[in-house]
């Protein structure tokens, strides 16, 4: 039985007052509210700016899924280390990256968070403990174990115990067929690294369905328990709903150490990539996905408990245009990266035609407003 | 000889069609390549001609279907094997590069793979540092695999054809540049045998090598180097494994000159091979030393501008010309 | 709990009359009394050839897991595909190959089945449909989900669907570590691919314990239940017990086309390779398992059920050691390769300096004797 | 300056445990490393002096834990990746060619990637095709990593501390056939510079380019030569990543000859780079073409007299030389 093409997730969480399923304050759901409507506005003109080709290469929208990254990140802590694949302007923007960078980067400009250098699939910010955007299916996978690793020992054995960290790692359900992800599991297992795999299972890798590229795509969380990982099956299109169980989640994994894999079950509402016509899905499919559209979802049950209304939500709403729009000129007028920029950042240390790093302007930055 | 004009995505599926009804032992397997008609729509309609036992789409398991098909072809199979990039192929280093090339050799001859491994390679447009490789740079170097890298679309069909036939394993370097570039076909039947190198242009001052799509950044450079009046011949390696250097040396003899220009990056690559042999045959006849142009020794830059500066651009190419033959 | 190096399985099976446990002929049993018998004075001349330097390499040692190789491939058709590790003397031999082959395999010579190009580590025999003998751990993993989908394309696409075959794919237990086997599992479970896993489950990779190195480790089949796979847990100690239990799992395999995956319970006597002081094991543990000899094991039940008596035994052991003892001097006989044999079976289509191929003696005189 | 001899193995673990009394962010990782004290021993009571918070068994998942450990190296800790041998790289080529030397392009400069990635590479005796790997042939072409390859203990040493306080991606390429060679090591701190090739015997006649291993093929080849009256300078490059070609071409000026010795397979491998640089270098010197003495090309041997055949052995260096100097 298919649990994802089959549309089951719009109606399996929420229908209770706010109040009673989440201990948020109302200025968290603001907050959450806030960055969904950032993260969408972004990236309708994201596709904006990739049809006008100020963007170039592969692009990866992630309209729909915003609940995912929102709630996740809202549910650890801002020292926890956040790491994904290449569809990952919604991370890096719900982990706090300005969209100016981001935007910047996609525009291949000098202000861009690489500089220019990685485009849309490979995002960084270091100040926000944002690890990438990573263009390899599975890649970051390892790597999530790696800086879970890194922060038990800098925990443990460099500062003597007194933090405890989790990691995020984020990965999409076409990820699950690599077998570097089964490495990375089990790893974590032997270790007790305390590293969640959060698999953002939007039931499609590229026009493949999961049923048609997973073995166990019913239960993917049994390749979890193959590795002694405790799996959790969540509905991932509530925001509040997200926040809430991986909360639980990660606290788990941050006292007892242990790694997690959570199947967490959304939709990405646009073509895979730019140039996906979508022809593997039916429009009734999407359709009944639509109608659970995450924003939708918090901001009735936010106007229905009181916490905003429809004027509070449109002033809201067009702050983030606004602060995209934004977004859109700081990058437009950002330079395009000099062409000494080719032999910087190759090795930190100098020799023959290579001049060492230096420094992109969103540490700098954040340097400075330190 | 046809004067059918089509795209060179057209050219590679009339081979495998062409081959698939040939012989039943030949299939296609990779990620979308069925249901999606290819990420490149290089296998449109073969699903519904061969079926799904013939035109497999795969999970996101290069390693895993790679060995498969090497598997596969072990036991007398002749797989297709589609890499949407050459840049995935790196997860799947260990059985392309130890088992496809070493089967045989490792078995005293019982066990061949007859194998064909194709997908785009190189730069695309902006795809940035993981998504760009050329994995010639580096699986070039390694005895047993044969590598075909096509640049025109007559020998995008020929080729793979060719390819598919061989008994030994074969990685076809496409690029997803060329995919669209229209040209002469040929209708049924066509081959083209490896090891044999072709002039694109003939002249007289200077030789160019190159291999896949950097050969049409070539006869860019020669088009406007003509201008200046610098007659350059412009030499198609078609195959790197194996490497056709008769042709080359021959070019090298009658011009004096020679520029080898590869998309790789240009340590220990073929660019560094082909210019290592040239000096080793054409000793007493170069007028000055094998200039080479690469793409930069750095990752792939995502940016435009960078990207551009990157490639082994005509105008890099026409400057390394000039200073071959001391016009600076 | 482990279940392993806690030295379980020489008393899990066995204990009834033969003839209540086996539909194995006499025939049979005297048989895979011959081949583990065959196995084990091959090892033991093959360690002595190693210490006298006429072996060189690396250089694995089946004895003690005898059990294994004789009773899965007894369980399967001889056109059925066989494909394993580096530690593969024990199944070639059981498969079939002539023990001259494969002992001047490792003494390099030219009547080696690969004519001395892969030694010990790289057993290959096509007229017995032995596919090898691979070094890279869990590499013959996916090549075994090939074998058993080219079998099935075979049977189905170019036959028309006469035939059903099943293909034996024997790894370690250090090779559950491998992603490669992970995806080898998963391709396999999508398309109904009939190859059975069969994990010689030894308690060790060189010197890591399965519990070190292997999340899951008293429970390994949850790895292929992640993929779909059954798993079966087998006594891998008792030769008659390992024949039932496999005859099943192939059956079924071959029935419904569908993968599996079997966790043998078995142990090296001898160390990982010839160089292994065997220091994280105890002295115990090995004469635990010592116990359960497999050779002992089927010996005693054949004679108390009256298969064989004290001096049927020895005849057999002695026309072993005579085998073995011909085979050496058969491959001291045999010799060296050529130089020229540098440059063949690189390529099977001629240029440059490569000369094409030539055919090994193991595959002419099978031809010949057919 | 120490007259103390010791072990090529002791001296890799000398530089290990010594940058890891200095910074606490270096550990140790790697298949039996920790218990089994490493499958060479080269890691021999680290578990004890350390604990297993910083030398640590891993299972066989080459992918997963050079993943790990790239993933660590970003967050700003020092690891020491141990492969038994680098021929268990290729399932880990991904992560060692994709990331670790590309994050800090990518990432804009924000993340670096100080990893050491060491083992042993290169035939060992007789370990057959998927053993004997040098991966030097492909990875050489790879920017964002340095490659580091010593043939003598103090070096093993020297450049192992200079690898592990590296802030680059260092890949550190041992030969299991040098382990046991006894050498002075000096004792305390000892870093060798990466970049600078060294002489290791001067001579007239002709100037002998190697690294690793191969650099005692070449001075064996040198001594017999002498028996000949033919005096050769034979240069150990040490790192290939840098290449210290200033160091050659200087050679090479003076003696106008030059053979480089590389026991990588020949097509476009360190080997063809260093010959393709000194023909661009050394283009009105040179008194003949560049030489080149490869491991053959075909798929390593395990039978030992066609291994032998196999490597770049001192007969075949020396019939190189004697074509170089036209002694035929
Ligand atoms: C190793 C590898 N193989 C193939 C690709 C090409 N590719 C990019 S995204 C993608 C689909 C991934 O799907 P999924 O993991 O479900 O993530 P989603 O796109 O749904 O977010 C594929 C096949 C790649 N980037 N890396
Ligand atoms: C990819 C890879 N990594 C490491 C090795 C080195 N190695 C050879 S055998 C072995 C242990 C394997 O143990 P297991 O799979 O349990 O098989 P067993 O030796 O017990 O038969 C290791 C680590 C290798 N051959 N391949
Ligand atoms: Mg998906
Ligand atoms: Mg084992």
């Amino acid at each position: 039985m298919s649990s994802v093409t089959d549309p089951a997730p719009p109606v399996t969480s929420g229908g209770q007052p706010l109040a009673e399923r989440t201990s948020a304050t109302p200025k968290q759901l603001h907050e959450w509210l806030r960055q969904m409507l950032l993260i969408r506005e972004f990236e309708v003109r994201t596709m904006q700016a990739y049809q006008d080709k100020k963007i170039g290469g592969f692009c990866h929208i992630y309209i729909g899924q915003e609940a995912v990254a929102v709630g996740c990140i809202a549910a650890v802590q801002h020292a926890d280390p956040v790491v994904t694949a290449y569809r990952d302007h919604g991370h890096a923007l719900a982990r706090g990256m300005d969209p100016k960078y981001c935007m910047a980067e996609m525009f291949g400009r000098i202000g861009g968070c690489a500089k220019g250098k990685g485009g849309s699939m490979h995002m960084f910010d270091k100040p926000n403990n944002f690890f990438g955007g990573h263009g390899i299916v599975g890649a970051q996978t390892p790597l999530g174990t790696g800086l879970a690793f890194a922060k038990k020992y800098q925990d443990e054995v460099i500062d003597g115990g007194v933090n405890k960290h989790v990691t995020l790692c984020f990965l999409g359900d076409g990820a699950l067929n690599q077998g570097g992800f089964y490495e990375a599991m089990n790893l974590a297992s032997l270790f007790d690294i305390p590293v969640i795999f959060v698999v953002e299972n939007n039931g499609y890798s590229m026009g493949t369905s999961i049923e048609r590229g997973t073995s166990m795509s019913h239960r993917i969380i049994a390749k979890g328990e193959g590795c002694g990982l405790t799996g959790y099956e969540i509905d991932g299109m509530d925001v509040v709903n997200v926040y809430e169980e991986m909360k639980k989640v990660a606290d788990i994994a941050r006292a007892e150490s242990r790694p997690a894999m959570v199947d967490l079950r959304t939709y990405r509402f646009k073509g895979h990539s730019m140039s996906d016509p979508r022809k593997y899905r039916t429009r009734d499919e999407e359709q009944h996905w639509e109608t659970g559209d995450p924003i939708t979802r918090l901001r009735d049950a936010m106007i229905e408990g009181g916490l905003i209304d429809e004027d509070g939500f449109k002033a809201l709403n067009k702050d983030q245009k606004i602060a995209v729009r934004e977004a859109i000129t700081w990058a437009e007028n950002s330079p395009e990266p000099d062409p000494s920029e080719l032999h910087t950042d190759v090795y930190v240390e100098k020799f023959g035609p290579y001049t060492g790093t230096s420094q992109p302007q969103i540490v700098t930055d954040a340097e400075e407003s330190r | 000889m046809s004067e059918r004009i089509i795209e060179f995505r057209d050219a590679l599926r009339e081979a495998m069609t062409q081959e698939m009804h040939r012989d039943p032992r030949v299939f296609l397997l990779g990620e979308e390549v069925a249901q999606y008609d290819g990420a490149y729509k290089v296998s449109r309609g073969m699903l519904e001609e061969f079926g799904p036992r013939r035109v497999i789409d795969t999970p996101i398991s290069e390693s895993g279907f790679a060995g498969m098909a090497i598997g596969a072809a072990m036991l007398g199979l002749r797989p297709i094997v589609e890499f949407m990039s050459w840049s995935f192929s790196l997860v799947a280093a260990d059985p392309i590069l130890n088992n496809a090339p070493k089967m045989l050799y490792m078995s005293g001859g019982q066990f061949g793979c007859p194998i064909v491994i194709r997908g785009n390679d190189g730069a695309g447009g902006q795809l940035g540092s993981t998504h760009s490789w050329c994995v010639e740079g580096m699986f070039s170097n390694v005895p047993g695999l044969k590598m075909a890298i096509p640049a025109f679309p007559d020998d995008a069909k020929g080729m793979l054809a060719t390819a598919i036939r061989d008994d030994d394993p074969v990685f076809f370097l496409e690029s997803e540049r060329l995919l669209a570039m229209k040209g002469h076909v040929p209708e049924g039947d066509h081959y083209v045998p490896f090891g044999q190198a072709v002039v694109r242009r003939p002249g007289t001052d200077v030789t160019l090598v190159s291999f896949g799509r950097p050969v049409h950044f070539c006869l860019d450079a020669a088009e406007e180097l003509a201008k200046e009046g610098i007659s350059c011949e412009v030499i198609d390696g078609r195959t790197i494994r194996p490497l056709d250097i008769d042709t080359i040396v021959q070019s090298v003899r009658k011009t004096n000159g020679c520029v080898v220009v590869d998309q790789s990056w240009s340590f220990g690559s073929p660019g560094s091979e082909v210019a290592a042999q040239v000096h080793a045959h054409c000793f007493d006849d170069l007028d000055n030393h094998v200039m080479r142009v690469h793409s930069a020794d750095v990752p792939s830059p995502y940016a435009a501008n960078l990207e551009q500066e990157f490639l082994p651009n005509a105008r890099r190419i026409a400057e390394a010309v000039r200073s071959a033959l001391y016009v600076a």
